[in-house]
């Protein structure tokens, strides 16, 4: 769509006696914004206006809402572009940041006043112009009138050469191009529009087995949709993060300036996620999150444009803690890595584990050989142990909790730690452990039934929720682009549709939270060995029903 | 949690088998290292690829003992390919240089594995026959496996000392760890001595893969885990010494496992158990960096510094 | 009796059971050139390692000028004037001749936290270096690398560096060890000019050049000097030529 | 003579990256702005690095704990409301050079290998204090609120003006870097790399000297870490992990130790290899080892060594 950004300096005069600037003036930025469009296509206002006889675009409608405040001294940059036209009135749309931090968004609706004596004289009558008496100053020309919506070809092609700025064929074109040019080079790209999306995970190193996962699964949910989202061609952008948030950041920043993409998705890790989330709202573009889930994007830093398909990272412990609650377990030993992910898993468990915890361990991260805190555990001798290991370390933790014999004489309760990756690595290593979890393969609804049947005949082994997750997001995208018919720059629609989470989800109907957080079902698993000799993990109960996330009193946003 | 004296003596063991695993790495690392004064951060692929030459052949050959046996001189072989391939010329190399092309060797071999055999871990269980537990200390089960880590990693340090000490071959090892231009000046032919060397390397660290299979995860990326902590052994032990690598590994492996099991219980005598809470874990991994240091600042060689002034 | 520039007490000095200096004492007088001779492997090398402070020694004093050096590190004696040459040559193989014997002239200019002014511009130091440089007759030879001089003028660049600290003492370890005739004859030449100027103590294995140069010969025999005395008279003692020559030495 | 060109060849390659930001406004890509300022951040850091690596002979296999501070040295101030930017950069290179000093103190004691083991050790160490460091979000990091403020003109929220301000330190740096390793401190550590004992037997006793390198270094490694801090606007301990002291060292050797330009192409080269490869392929790692490889075995003297015609100069 046509866009242009430009940039001014807050002066002295736009701002009150506290610095900040004062409110009318964002919407002259606005209207400034709007007039160097139309300069950018080569139409000057005080240059077009006259020699299309035109009185000029007032403003029917406007209005705005201010995010953060602009200082004097920053420097605005003022996106703004023309969001559509319609017969008599087309709709501006702008944005106002400080660099990456939005200021403000507003949208203008402007109609088109021409001069009627003058533009009868000498204006070439279209067929259909059926002229419907004097158009007073401020009236709307009934013969000013695009065939809606789109534009004929025939028309297109005569003015296309005007967008390419050729000074020469100007002169000779009616006010009705004035008109058309809009409405088609708006129109136009709308039609053959492809979208974009910008996917990021981790494809590289060790981890490099779950980025795999949710390439697999995208792929899959690809060809389920006929290779269309919402109708129309796709572009997947993959990003190869390697676990480093200035790498994802920049894969992000690629995406965004250089592929123009319109949705970034994935992400697997909670660092990257709160480096690479605000870069890509902030540059007014979707993020479709599908598994780092930090209270921070849930709290305060949620925003609009910001949806998860997985869940809030403490809703699996809290599942878990309410599960042991229930089953008035005491006397419990809780270990996790020590950083920032294995703090919230054992806080979350302690939001509804309200019985006595023995003892908190935090080991170091990535560490290899725990005989250590497995003789530390059987000194202490607790009735259960809750653990959180994800990747290499619980593979380690569960051999050797296994190898030291503890297996059997004290339960094992574990979130994030045995799935469809570290299971067929461990095995009986993990017969009869317990994990909480949003989702396991043998949920029975459709939507899952078909994604895990076909990802096992296409990729010969056992979906993990890492994919499942990654599934729902390009289906969640696809509902969203087909609920606003392919227009992707209509994103307040976008918004509604996606809140509604009207797609068939592999964990089932869910609704959103005002954080755009899932509220969703979460359920106790069991890892089995099924008939056929493969582990597996089985649904044994529902722990929560629609279970909301702790942190959504935090988020201002409210719909 | 009480401090029994059981748990004190559990931890002990603890300590003792995790130092002789990294015996088991750091033996190889310190003979490549002595001999041909070569930094040689691949070792820990080798250790990666014995790991799972050892899993393929034992699930092959259905016994772990026959797979870790096939893995010793596969990955000897590996060893001397790699040494031929692209490290002979190194050896005059500054160990900025050294450092570069091994690590540019961890990315081939780490990438090799994930397209043979996939980036998930693989599966590896328990030896049937060492799975159980034996009665080391009264109430305290000991897992017969990390009992029979121990054994090995005692007889391969008697087998390395006989060797260096008793044999020609051995000799030859230890004057090319004082003088490495005298011994090739005395027409050794170097060039074999070097290779062997570095086979011998490279079968040490497949060993350690092997043994580590079973309660490690086997998942490419497996040596760099371990690869910081080696270096750190032999770097307290003095480089190029066995008997360093021995005594630098036990140290290693002690103050490791007993800084994890009971330093937040010390520190809380200290200072105030939430404090300690938060500083133990960061405390203890960061102790072997610590102690590390602290060796250096006193003997700047390391605790036995098998290098002549050359 | 003339002012004594250096005067060693007990020195000793052992490597594992090897005891490289037993006992050693030695008067080195100021301006004199005094050689010390003996087999190989008799602790020359050490003794003159202890001397420039690059070995600790185990027991004894160095006393050099009128103080106790013996804690000293080497570039601390080579402030107070005590230069040497390394047996086996030892010159920044990746610097000019040129700036090899400026940087001898810099470190004992100090002043060395500038930052700012390119050394290789600055006349105090190049113009001093240049003069030592064309004393030593490697004037041509300026702008070589280090690494292409001949092995000979590599040794005269050693040389070049140790006059550059202008120093009271000259260590000079085996000058003339593997050079051709002609340019240990033009070496000898050339200490033999300098010896007026400074005072030197000469290890060397070249008896041409011991009995040419030296003053004074101390012959050190397993770590202990057995005699000093004047060329003449160390020539004919008994107790040398038997270490020399082996058992029956017959005068 | 070398020093006009030097200065020639200084001249261009500040000119081609001056000239970057224009061609990305024109073809409409401002992502490069982006990718390049982020090279020429690294390329300060390898250009420090090189500094003690190149010149001084001291293997640094911990620089990257200083790119650390000196992001902490920004984030931390930003964290509590500070974000003059004079403060936080000063506070970058203040911190980082008092950190230096100290390691430096420790590690100079050891040579060789010791002292590339010694440096990681301590970078480790850093690395382990960010992950505990909770208030400041641990492993996770923490974003940047804002960038740096310097006020007028000089503002980082305009890609542009950032750029400008990254390339004139960069360029700062290798002028500076130019003159002192000709001055007679960077003669001192050189010639302690040539031969030490040969050094010490002329009379410079080197280690004040390598220390007081050694905290230029990690100074300049510190206002890098500043950079990055606001170029990511996101910052983590992992900054200082020993693979990214890697990282930094591979840009130095592959673009030429001992040269001022080596590091700054090696680390354009490696980045933009990074770049390239990862979006060619899943498996680029298996393409990037090899590479490193025969980077070492026929490269002696890196990419700017291949270009050199005449050998070396001391």
């Amino acid at each position: 769509m046509i866009e242009h950004t430009t940039e001014v300096p807050v002066r002295w005069s736009d701002v009150d006696p506290a610095g900040v600037v004062f409110y009318p003036r964002f919407f002259e930025w606005y209207d400034l914004g709007c007039e160097l469009l139309f300069a950018s296509l080569g139409l000057p206002w005080p240059e077009a206006f006259p020699r299309y006889d035109i009185v000029g675009v007032p403003i029917v409608e406007s209005g705005s809402k201010f995010v953060s405040p602009a200082r004097y001294g920053d420097v605005l940059t003022i996106r703004s572009k023309v969001a559509w036209v319609r017969e008599k009135t087309f709709r501006m749309e702008h944005e106002i940041s400080v660099g990456s931090r939005l200021c403000s968004t507003g949208f203008e609706v402007r109609a088109w006043v021409g001069r009627p004596e003058v533009a009868r004289r000498d204006a070439p009558r279209p067929a259909d112009s059926g002229g419907s008496g004097r158009a007073a100053p401020g009236s709307v020309r009934p013969d000013v009138r695009p065939d809606v919506p789109g534009l004929s070809p025939a028309l297109f092609a005569r003015i296309a050469p005007l967008a390419s700025g050729r000074r020469s064929t100007v002169r000779t074109i009616t006010r009705v191009a004035l008109v058309g040019l809009l409405a088609a080079l708006i129109a136009a790209p709308a039609a053959a529009q492809t979208v974009k999306i910008g996917f990021i995970t981790t494809l590289s190193g060790p981890q490099g087995i779950i980025g795999e996962h949710m390439k697999n699964s995208v792929e899959l949910a690809l060809d389920h949709l006929g290779r269309k989202v919402g109708g129309l061609d796709v572009e997947m952008i993959y990003g190869d993060d390697q676990v480093k948030p200035d790498v994802g950041k920049q894969l992000a920043d690629e995406m965004l300036k250089k592929h123009k993409v319109h949705f970034v998705s994935g992400v697997i890790w909670s660092n990257v996620m709160l480096a690479v989330a605000p870069t890509v709202t902030s540059a007014g573009t979707f993020m479709i999150g599908t598994n780092a889930g930090p209270h921070e994007l849930a709290g305060k830093m949620c925003h609009e444009l910001f949806f998860t398909t997985s869940w809030q990272n403490d809703q699996t412990p809290e599942a878990m803690g309410k599960y042991m609650q229930d089953q008035n377990i005491t006397d419990v030993y809780a270990m996790a890595p020590n950083y920032a992910a294995g703090k919230d898993m054992i806080s979350g468990f302690k939001r509804y584990f309200k019985n006595k915890v023995v003892a908190e361990v935090y080991t170091q991260l990535g560490q290899q050989d725990y005989q250590a805190e497995i003789s530390q555990i059987r000194a202490a001798n607790p009735k259960a142990v809750f653990v959180f290991y994800p990747g290499g370390m619980g593979i380690q933790f569960l051999k050797q909790y296994a190898q030291a014999g503890l297996r059997g004489q004290i339960p094992l309760y574990s979130v994030y730690t045995v799935d469809e990756i570290s299971l067929p690595a461990v095995k009986e290593a993990a017969l009869g452990q317990f994990e909480t979890r949003y989702w396991s393969p043998d949920l029975k609804n459709e939507a899952n039934q078909k994604y895990v049947g076909e990802f096992r005949k296409k990729y010969g082994k056992a979906p993990v929720f890492y994919g499942a997750q990654s599934y729902d997001g390009i289906m969640l995208i696809d509902a969203a682009i087909r609920a606003v018919k392919g227009d992707l720059t209509n994103k307040k629609d976008m918004i509604a549709a996606m809140r509604r989470a009207d797609y068939k989800s592999t964990r089932g109907p869910y609704k959103y939270n005002v954080n755009h957080f899932p509220i969703e079902n979460f359920y106790l698993l069991k890892a089995v060995q099924n008939p056929d000799g493969e582990f597996a993990m089985q649904i044994q109960r529902t722990v929560f029903e629609n279970h909301k996330d702790a942190y959504s009193a935090e988020c201002p946003m409210k719909w | 949690m009480t401090v029994t004296v059981a748990l004190v003596l559990e931890q002990t063991l603890n300590g003792l088998q995790y130092g002789v695993m990294l015996f088991l790495m750091a033996a190889g690392l310190t003979l490549v290292f002595g001999i041909m004064n070569f930094v040689n951060l691949a070792h820990g692929s080798l250790y990666m690829v014995g790991a799972y030459l050892a899993t393929a052949f034992a699930a092959w050959s259905g016994s772990f003992v026959l797979g870790a046996a096939l893995a010793l001189p596969a990955t000897l072989l590996v060893g001397i390919v790699v040494e031929v391939v692209a490290l002979r010329t190194l050896y005059e190399r500054d160990h900025l240089d050294q450092v570069l092309a091994t690590f540019g060797l961890i990315l081939f071999f780490n990438e090799l594995i994930a397209i043979i055999w996939g980036r998930a871990a693989i599966y590896t269980s328990l030896p049937p026959f060492l799975g159980g537990h034996i009665r080391v200390l009264p109430g305290v089960p000991y897992p017969a496996y990390r009992a029979g880590i121990i054994l090995v990693g005692v007889t391969v340090a008697v087998l390395l000392w006989v060797l260096v000490t008793r044999t020609r071959l051995g000799m030859r090892i230890r004057a090319g760890a004082s003088n490495r231009t005298m011994v090739s000046a005395l027409g050794v032919n170097i060039r074999l001595l070097y290779t062997l060397v570095f086979g011998l390397g490279a079968a040490l660290a497949g060993l350690a893969g092997a043994m580590a299979g079973p309660i490690y995860s086997v998942q490419p990326g497996m040596g760099e885990a371990i690869l910081i902590q080696v270096f750190v052994v032999i770097v307290i032990g003095g480089i190029g010494s066995i008997r360093g690598a021995m005594v630098g590994a036990i140290v290693v492996g002690m103050a490791d496992t007993l800084g994890r099991a009971f330093l937040k219980p010390m520190l809380a005598t200290v200072i105030s158990p939430p404090a300690a809470d938060k500083a133990g874990p960061a405390l203890a991994s960061m102790l072997i960096y610590l102690l590390m240091a602290a060796v250096l600042f006193f003997r700047p060689e390391g605790l036995f510094p098998a290098r002549g002034r050359s | 009796m003339a002012e004594t520039l250096l005067t060693v007490r007990g020195l000793s000095k052992r490597f594992g059971g090897l005891l490289a200096s037993d006992q050693v004492d030695l008067d080195v007088v100021r301006g004199e050139t005094h050689a010390i001779i003996g087999p190989n492997g008799a602790g020359k090398t050490t003794l003159l390692g202890q001397l420039a402070g690059d070995l600790r020694p185990d027991a004894g004093a160095i006393r050099f000028a009128g103080r106790d050096v013996t804690r000293f590190d080497a570039p601390l004696r080579s402030r107070l004037g005590l230069a040497r040459s390394f047996q086996i040559t030892s010159i920044f193989r990746d610097f000019s001749a040129l700036d090899n014997v400026a940087l001898a002239v810099q470190a004992h200019r100090g002043g060395n936290f500038r930052f700012w002014r390119s050394a290789r511009d600055e006349r105090a130091l190049r113009e001093p270096a240049r003069v030592v440089l064309e004393s030593v007759g490697l004037g041509a030879r300026a702008g070589v690398l280090a690494a292409h001089l001949a092995h000979g003028e590599q040794r005269q660049l050693e040389i070049a560096m140790a006059l550059a600290t202008e120093p009271r003492l000259l260590l000079l370890d085996e000058p003339v060890a593997g050079m051709g005739l002609d340019e240990s004859q033009q070496m000898v030449r050339f200490l033999g000019a300098l010896k007026r100027r400074i005072t030197i103590v000469l290890v060397e294995h070249d008896m041409d050049a011991v009995f040419s140069l030296a003053d004074r010969i101390s012959v050190m025999v397993y770590g202990r000097i057995i005699a000093t005395g004047t060329p003449p008279e160390v020539r004919s003692n008994a107790e040398v030529r038997r270490a020399y020559l082996g058992e029956d030495a017959t005068p | 003579m070398a020093i006009s060109r030097r200065t020639i060849v200084l001249g261009v390659a500040g000119l081609l990256l001056a000239l970057v930001p224009p061609i990305a406004a024109l073809t409409n890509q401002p992502f490069y702005v982006d990718l390049f300022r982020r090279m020429m951040i690294f390329a300060i850091a390898a250009v420090s690095l090189d500094l003690i690596l190149g010149y001084g002979g001291m293997v640094s296999f911990g620089h990257a704990a200083y790119l650390g501070i000196g992001a902490y040295a920004v984030g931390i101030p930003a964290f509590h409301g500070i974000d003059n930017g004079f403060l936080q950069w000063g506070l970058a290179i203040v911190a980082s050079a008092l950190t230096a000093l100290v390691i430096g103190a420790i590690s100079l004691r050891t040579s060789g290998v010791y002292f590339i083991m010694i440096t990681l050790a301590f970078a480790q160490m850093l690395y382990y204090l960010g992950i505990s460091l909770e208030t400041y979000g641990g492993d996770n990091g923490m974003r940047l609120a804002a960038r740096s403020k310097f006020g007028g003109p000089i503002d980082l929220h305009q890609p542009m003006v950032f750029y400008y301000v990254v390339l004139a330190i960069l360029v700062l740096f290798l002028v500076l870097g130019g003159r002192l390793v000709e001055s007679r401190f960077g003669m001192v550590i050189r010639a302690a790399k040539s031969n030490e004992p040969r050094a010490r037997a002329i009379g410079f006793s080197p280690f004040r000297y390598k220390l007081t390198a050694f905290v230029i270094a990690g100074s300049a490694g510190g206002l890098a870490g500043a950079l990055l801090a606001n170029q990511t606007e996101y910052l983590t301990p992992e900054f200082m992990h020993w693979t990214r002291s890697g990282e930094i060292m591979f840009m130095v050797i592959l673009g030429g130790m001992g040269t001022l330009f080596g590091p700054v192409i090696g680390a354009i080269v490696l980045l933009l290899l990074e770049d390239v490869l990862s979006a060619l392929t899943a498996h680029w790692q298996i393409v990037l080892g090899p590479i490193l490889v025969l980077v070492v075995l026929f490269a002696k003297h890196g990419l700017v060594g291949l270009l050199r015609v005449t050998p070396r100069d001391g």
